[in-house]
């Protein structure tokens, strides 16, 4: 029974309120950093920690915020956790840093997290908060890594690239079809995307 | 020689071909006539006659105390045979007053005309147009003597005569122009003078050159009067456009000829008000142009009042089998029938049966925004986007756009290649806006 | 240490500056806004299209907006707002829309064919409608273009047909209709109904529609429970006395009258693609 | 000078925030439905970025500089954004209930508004003067309102359009967003700084 | 009686105008153009031409389920427009992808035909230039081959005239006018492309204020800013007229019905607009040519200008306030 709650609260931030594809939010960075599969990565990963963390944190000092304050107090704590993971990543994968740069920052208005905190952690029990982090996390992800395959393979013609598995995938004649490397296309995929999902939700008839 | 045009308008084929020619024909007494007690804008009359009552021609037989109304009159003798509700061009129902014929055609003895009428007082002629039922013959059917009483301090400096007759197919005004022009002329002396305007004009169309001619003959030794030959456009007959068109001046929106000093009136009506004033005959008979290509054997006819539009079709070969659609009035503005058993009012100026090539069931597509409806609407509206907003309810957005400003002349959905009912969306936007208006 | 202090600093600063001016300019507001306020995350993302999370609580309160506006809140955040907001599903009676024609395509004449807007209300100020029956169905769906459910939908005889398990008995349609043909009804499928809306005399019906309700009375004398009465020309069954025996079926002359039954049957029955349409 | 106008000339067409920077897609999503909203929406955003890239090169070069407290860039410049927003909103409910209808309803929006803390921490890293930061923090938020206000008139006339359902709301706004990016496009290369 | 009677608003009568027939009319509009490109470049103008408007109505039929591909024409004159604004030795999967683009992306996304906010082959175009610019605006076309159907013509090649002053000078105004010179391949000749707009002035199907707003703003820009190319700046606008997509683009692109502005005034700041961005990019961008952003752009604002440029009604009163 309460394992069932706990799944529930990861598949639920997976599939049925998805931030990207179902909440449509935290649009900036999926947009802007998902021109590579790794960059994608990157940054939902940076996301699970951050989401994971402030949310378990926020959790359990819920009964001390007082409700005033509660939003800068949120935001203080988000904005540490960023800070640290920000300087994870330009200790060890400074290309990857270089690669999300000022998104990274940028995390702490992902209204994600301030959303979640809000929404969930500020009243829920921490164990809970903390799958849902990862849930919301993971969705998020997961929407990423959707968008970053289609641009990259079809805007670079790679799968992976700059990282220890590359793939050239069409042979070495292959023009990518830039656009998708570029801003206009990020729009279109995601917007494109989003219509496909809302069609398999559909008919899957998930509300 | 001024060969004005106003801003937008529609080039239709006039079609005017198949009655231009044709002298206006007396059609038979009718076995029977039904006059509607409400033939005008404004409160219906009231029967002063029961079932079972003998008539005679001319007698009024429906009066209202409204000022804005006209009475109604037997167009033929005989017999009361029921007073209650009949069709009526305007689609609905009215209350009609049925009259069967005693063959006579036995005028009333009270009627007679105005002595000496040029020397008649402004109210005087103004109420024997009145007791004369003379409404706006054009179609509008406003009554002709509300028209001629302006508010005070409204001066009026011009009377003008529209013998436009944009419409297609229609010719009624054109024969009575070639015909009569003699009633015309004094009609106009006459309202000139009831109120007390300087100038008299007749707009006619310059695609009929002759009516042109024989007005201009008639008039060359009065100066207060003059001929403007008009370009041909549809719809120049429109008030606002004849105006403007004529005398420069544009009617504000919202507001009425005489607003600008202008009253505007039909070449029919011009007819009828010298009938009142020559004879004292009130309103009973009118020309009426029957043609399209649904009628054998098309004609200008002169009828009494209250003829139902069967026995005029009857007249005139009868309707053709591949009839489609059945109209009071013109093609641009006139109302489409169920059925021929209905009346002739005082504003039907035609009777226009269409075949099934002219009346092409053709869905809507989407607007592909091709801007023909803006530059075809004589009154500078966006009619596509007036459509686009009523048909999502949006009525206050209808309202910005100046949906109630709309002349409902039809050009919008003439030129619109997509087929959307415009102008139909435009009435409704109009009817929505002026009801929000008042609520 | 000193990065803690300072960092404590601006937030005791602003935190300061905050209570102040909360304190300075207050503004009396409804509870209720502050209480959707706190349901909602707080996120101000704007995707409610409100501007903001205050904005769109007033919106709530006011009733312009849905209590299930707040996409990042879910589910949660609207049964919470839907608290606040007393809009439980109460202990109303559930009610179905019925529409009371049955004078379709084949079974009813028309006077004239209608050529321009597809819309009830502006078809018939054309000469009354293009039906012969002045009390019948136009067709032309003002009431599935009201429902926001999709409960309604145009069947291919030029008929509505409602698929009760949408129906929300919100009457809607009801309003939407011109001729007031449709009805809402309590749910359940018991009982007899006729299913006209003609008040014209027995004579204009029979001219105009082949399964109207004449007026004969013939299902009147026939009901042993004596369920049926007359509404002018109308017959009209009590549900409540009707016992679903069949008798005024067999009676009727001109098939006006069918069980209740049929119409759940027919409309669960109802072809997929129409709900699609 | 010439910097300046650059500057200026390059955030609102070129590198538009929006459109080709991906700041603030979410209110740019989210309040993109109506003209009025969108303008009144885009005020408030020329105001709050022109007012908090001020204040934040100051936190910055007067505060965090001297202290060696650059690691708490971050945290500070969201808490002081934050404080900002939300002061300047109960002033505004308060003095001005008419500047508060017109400007001040928005201002919770934009705590959120990446745009902002974008331009706050890019005008550190670009090393840009307090005048050049402020030009940039305006010309963002100019840029910002365009892509709004262009955007919302799109999105009115699509409310009209037959949208297919799957694609109705963002995936539609987004699509229109991208062909509007391509179409700026056309700016690139026109200056540089 | 009769119940066959039609009843319907009024007018009763209409013209025989339809959609169809508009797109009809803009195709034949198109004829000179492309007899001039199959004349100059061959074969490779016609598979070019061909791919494009095969693809677009293949795509559009797909996406409406309709047997008809041709439909109410619209998606050939997307294909055949997009097929103008490429080079004539262009690999033919380039035309066929931005068919496809130009009909789902820039049209049946919007809920198809008049429900577009941007010129489909336009965005065709632009996704085009975008993903595979150096095979579309040069650096280098292919030199037309006149009355050499099979002729290979990328055997020899020269530059864009719009390159620079350079290049603009081994092209006279003549040879711009009638089109014997390298480009794309509805943008060689001037004479057929005023041929087509003449066409559908008479038409009705487009308005002066437009392509006239469009032209007039680029010759300006072009005669005050342009340089002196043939040390004359009057003709300096000319070249910049003649040369390039303008005339193209302000003839046949602006003009389209659905994403240009109803109202008069619209148009015609339409029309200034799509000139004025033309020449900033091509003075000032790192693209030689412009027209198909400008368009593009003003495709974007054409729902701001309709909302502000309602014309003023007949008879208005002004507000005393």
């Amino acid at each position: 029974m309460m394992n069932n709650l706990y799944l529930a609260d990861i598949t639920r931030g997976i599939f049925k309120e998805n931030p990207i594809f179902r909440l449509v939010l935290g649009m900036c960075p999926t947009l802007a950093i998902t021109v590579l599969v790794k960059n994608g990565l990157g940054m939902g990963l940076a996301v699970i920690a951050v989401l994971t963390c402030s949310n378990v944190v926020i959790s359990s000092l819920r009964r001390f915020i007082p409700e005033q304050v509660r939003i800068p107090c949120y935001i203080v704590i988000i904005a540490t956790f960023v800070t640290i993971i920000e300087m994870v990543l330009q200790a060890f994968v400074p290309a990857l840093y270089d690669a999300l740069g000022v998104f990274v920052p940028l995390i702490v208005v992902n209204c994600i997290i301030l959303g979640r905190a809000e929404a969930f952690a500020g009243k829920q029990p921490v164990l809970r908060s903390l799958f849902d982090g990862i849930g919301s996390g993971l969705g998020f992800t997961l929407g990423l890594l959707l968008l970053s395959l289609v641009r990259e393979v079809f805007g670079s013609g790679t799968l992976l690239a700059e990282t220890n598995f590359a793939v050239q995938l069409f042979g070495a004649n292959f023009e990518p079809m830039r656009i998708f490397a570029q801003p206009a296309g990020a729009f279109i995929v995601l917007g494109l995307l989003l219509a496909l999902t809302n069609i398999v939700f559909k008919r899957l008839q998930i509300d | 020689m001024a060969m004005a045009i106003f801003k937008g308008g529609v080039h239709p084929e006039y079609r005017k071909e198949l009655t231009a020619s044709l002298a206006i024909s007396v059609a038979p007494l009718p076995e029977k006539v039904v006059i509607p007690l409400q033939q005008h804008i404004g409160a219906p009359c009231e029967p002063l006659v029961e079932v079972g009552d003998a008539v005679k021609t001319g007698q009024k037989i429906g009066e209202s105390e409204g000022f804005v109304s006209a009475p109604v009159h037997a167009s033929i003798s005989g017999r009361v045979t029921a007073i209650g509700p009949y069709n009526h061009p305007l689609g609905r129902k009215v209350a009609a007053v049925t009259i069967e014929s005693d063959g006579q055609d036995e005028w009333d003895g009270q009627i007679g005309p105005l002595e000496n009428y040029v020397e008649c007082s402004p109210e005087e002629l103004r109420d024997a147009i009145r007791e004369a039922g003379i409404v706006g013959m054009g179609g509008a059917t406003f009554p002709a003597h509300v028209k001629m009483s302006p508010p005070e301090g409204k001066a009026i400096d011009t009377v003008i005569i529209n013998g436009a007759e944009c419409e297609p197919y229609l010719t009624a005004d054109h024969r009575l122009m070639l015909e009569e022009p003699e009633k015309v002329v004094i009609g106009l002396e006459v309202m000139m003078r009831v109120l007390g305007a300087g100038k008299g004009i007749i707009g006619i169309e310059d695609n009929k050159p002759d009516a042109i001619r024989v007005i201009g003959q008639l008039i060359e030794d009065k100066p207060a009067l003059s001929v403007v030959p008009l370009k041909t456009k549809y719809p120049q007959g429109a008030e606002k456009m004849l105006i403007q068109v004529i005398t420069k001046r544009q009617v504000p929106s919202g507001g009425l000829p005489l607003d600008v000093g202008v009253v505007n009136h039909n070449t029919g009506t011009a007819a009828a008000v010298a009938d009142a004033v020559l004879t004292g005959r009130p309103l009973i008979e009118r020309v009426v142009t029957v043609t399209g290509e649904g009628i054998r054997r098309p004609a200008n006819l002169k009828v009494r009042l209250g003829t139902l539009v069967s026995e005029l079709t009857e007249l005139c070969g009868g309707l053709s089998d591949d009839t489609r659609k059945l109209i009071v009035g013109g093609p641009m503005m006139g109302l489409a029938q169920p059925t021929t058993d209905l009346p002739v009012i005082k504003g039907t100026s035609g009777i226009l049966a269409l075949t099934g090539e002219e009346v092409e069931l053709i869905e809507s597509d989407t607007c592909i925004r091709c801007a023909r409806c803006v530059a075809a609407c004589p009154i500078n509206l966006v009619p596509t986007f007036i459509a686009q907003a009523a048909e999502h309810g949006r009525f206050a957005r209808a309202e910005k756009l100046h949906a109630a400003d709309c002349i409902e002349c039809g050009c919008c959905a003439y030129v619109c290649p997509a087929r959307i009912p415009l102008t139909q969306w435009m009435r409704v936007a109009k009817a929505e806006v002026l009801a929000r208006r008042k609520g | 240490m000193f990065a803690v202090l300072a960092l404590g600093g601006i937030g005791a600063f602003f935190g300061l500056l905050l209570g102040l001016a909360a304190r300075f300019f207050a503004v009396d507001t409804d509870p209720r806004i502050e209480a959707v306020r706190e349901a909602l995350p707080g996120a101000n993302c704007g995707a409610c299209a409100y501007a903001g999370c205050n904005k769109y609580a007033e919106a709530v309160v006011a009733g312009d907006a849905l209590v299930n506006g707040c996409i990042p809140g879910g589910d949660m955040t609207a049964s919470a707002i839907a608290a606040i907001m007393g809009q439980k599903a109460g202990t109303v009676e559930p009610k179905v829309a019925y529409v009371f024609c049955r004078g379709d395509h084949r079974h009813a004449r028309d006077l004239f064919i209608y050529h321009g807007i597809l819309d009830c209300d502006y078809a018939q100020q054309y000469h009354g409608g293009f039906k012969a029956c002045p009390d019948g169905c136009l067709g032309l769906g003002n009431c599935v273009r009201a429902c926001p459910f999709e409960a309604l939908s145009m069947g291919p005889e030029g008929l509505p047909q409602v698929d009760e398990d949408r129906c929300s008995g919100c009457g809607l349609c009801v309003e939407a209709c011109p001729r007031e043909i449709i009805r809402l009804l309590p749910k359940g499928d018991h009982g007899h109904l006729v299913w006209c809306n003609s008040q014209q005399r027995g004579k204009t019906v029979s001219r105009a529609c082949e399964v109207g309700c004449t007026g004969c009375r013939a299902c009147v004398r026939a009901c042993p429970q004596e369920a049926i009465s007359m509404d002018g020309y109308l017959a009209v069954i009590d549900l409540e006395k009707c016992d679903d025996c069949g008798l005024c079926v067999e009676k009727c002359r001109f098939g006006s009258i069918h069980p209740r039954r049929e119409a759940a049957a027919g409309s669960a029955a109802r072809p997929e693609e129409a709900a699609s349409a | 000078m010439e910097k300046l106008i650059s500057i200026l000339f390059i955030y609102i067409l070129v590198d538009n925030f929006v459109l080709q920077r991906f700041f603030g897609i979410c209110p740019f999503l989210g309040v993109s439905r109506k003209m009025e909203t969108a303008m009144g929406m885009g005020m408030a955003v020329v105001f709050v970025i022109t007012l908090s890239t001020l204040v934040t090169w100051l936190v910055h070069y007067y505060i965090l500089v001297p202290l060696r407290l650059e690691f708490l860039q971050l945290v500070t410049f969201i808490l002081v954004i934050a404080g900002l927003v939300q002061l300047v909103e109960t002033f505004l409910r308060k003095a001005s209930p008419t500047l508060y209808q017109g400007l001040g309803i928005y201002l919770p929006l934009i705590t959120t508004n990446c745009a902002v803390l974008a331009v706050a921490l890019l005008a550190v890293r670009q090393d840009f003067t307090l005048l050049e930061s402020v030009v940039f923090g305006i010309a963002a938020s100019l840029g910002f309102w365009m892509a709004l206000v262009i955007m919302s008139g799109i999105r009115e006339r699509l409310d009209l359009a037959k949208v297919p359902a799957a694609l109705q709301g963002t995936a539609i706004t987004l699509i229109t967003a991208g062909i509007l990016s391509l179409a700026f496009m056309g700016f690139r290369g026109m200056l540089t700084f | 009686m009769n119940d066959n009677l039609v009843i319907s608003s009024s007018p009763h009568i209409r013209t025989f105008q339809t959609v169809r027939g508009v797109m009809v009319d803009v195709l034949i509009a198109l004829g000179p153009v492309v007899a001039v490109s199959i004349l100059l470049f061959g074969y490779r103008a016609l598979l070019t031409m061909t791919v494009a408007m095969l693809a677009a109505m293949l795509a559009e039929a797909l996406w409406l389920h309709q047997w008809n591909i041709f439909g109410d024409g619209s998606a050939a004159v997307t294909g055949l427009l997009l097929a103008m604004t490429l080079p004539p030795d262009v690999a033919w999967w380039i035309p066929a992808i931005g068919s496809v683009t130009a009909i789902i992306i820039g049209k049946q996304v919007y809920g198809g035909i008049g429900n577009n906010i941007f010129n489909p082959a336009l965005v065709g175009r632009a996704v085009l230039v975008v993903s595979w610019g150096t095979h579309l605006v040069g650096p280098i076309w292919p030199v037309p081959k006149p009355f050499h159907f099979f002729a290979d013509i990328s055997a020899v090649t020269t530059a864009t005239p719009l390159a620079g002053e350079a290049e603009a000078l081994g092209t006279t105004l003549s040879q711009l006018f009638i089109g014997n010179t390298g480009g794309c391949l509805g943008e060689t000749s001037a004479m057929a492309l005023l041929l087509g707009g003449l066409w559908l002035l008479y038409k009705g199907h487009i308005d002066w204020r437009i392509p006239g707003a469009f032209i007039g703003t680029v010759w300006l820009m072009g005669t005050l800013f342009g340089g002196a190319f043939y040390n004359n700046s009057v003709t300096t606008g000319l070249f910049h007229l003649l040369a390039g997509g303008v005339l193209l683009g302000a003839i046949f692109m602006a003009t389209d019905m659905v994403t240009s502005p109803v109202t008069p005034w619209g148009k015609l700041i339409f029309g200034v607009g799509c000139g004025l961005i033309t020449m900033l990019i091509r003075l000032f961008g790192s693209y030689p040519e412009g027209v198909t952003f400008a368009i593009l752009t003003m495709n974007a604002l054409t729902p701001l200008l309709d909302k502000f440029t309602i014309p003023r009604k007949f008879g208005e009163v002004k507000q005393v306030a």
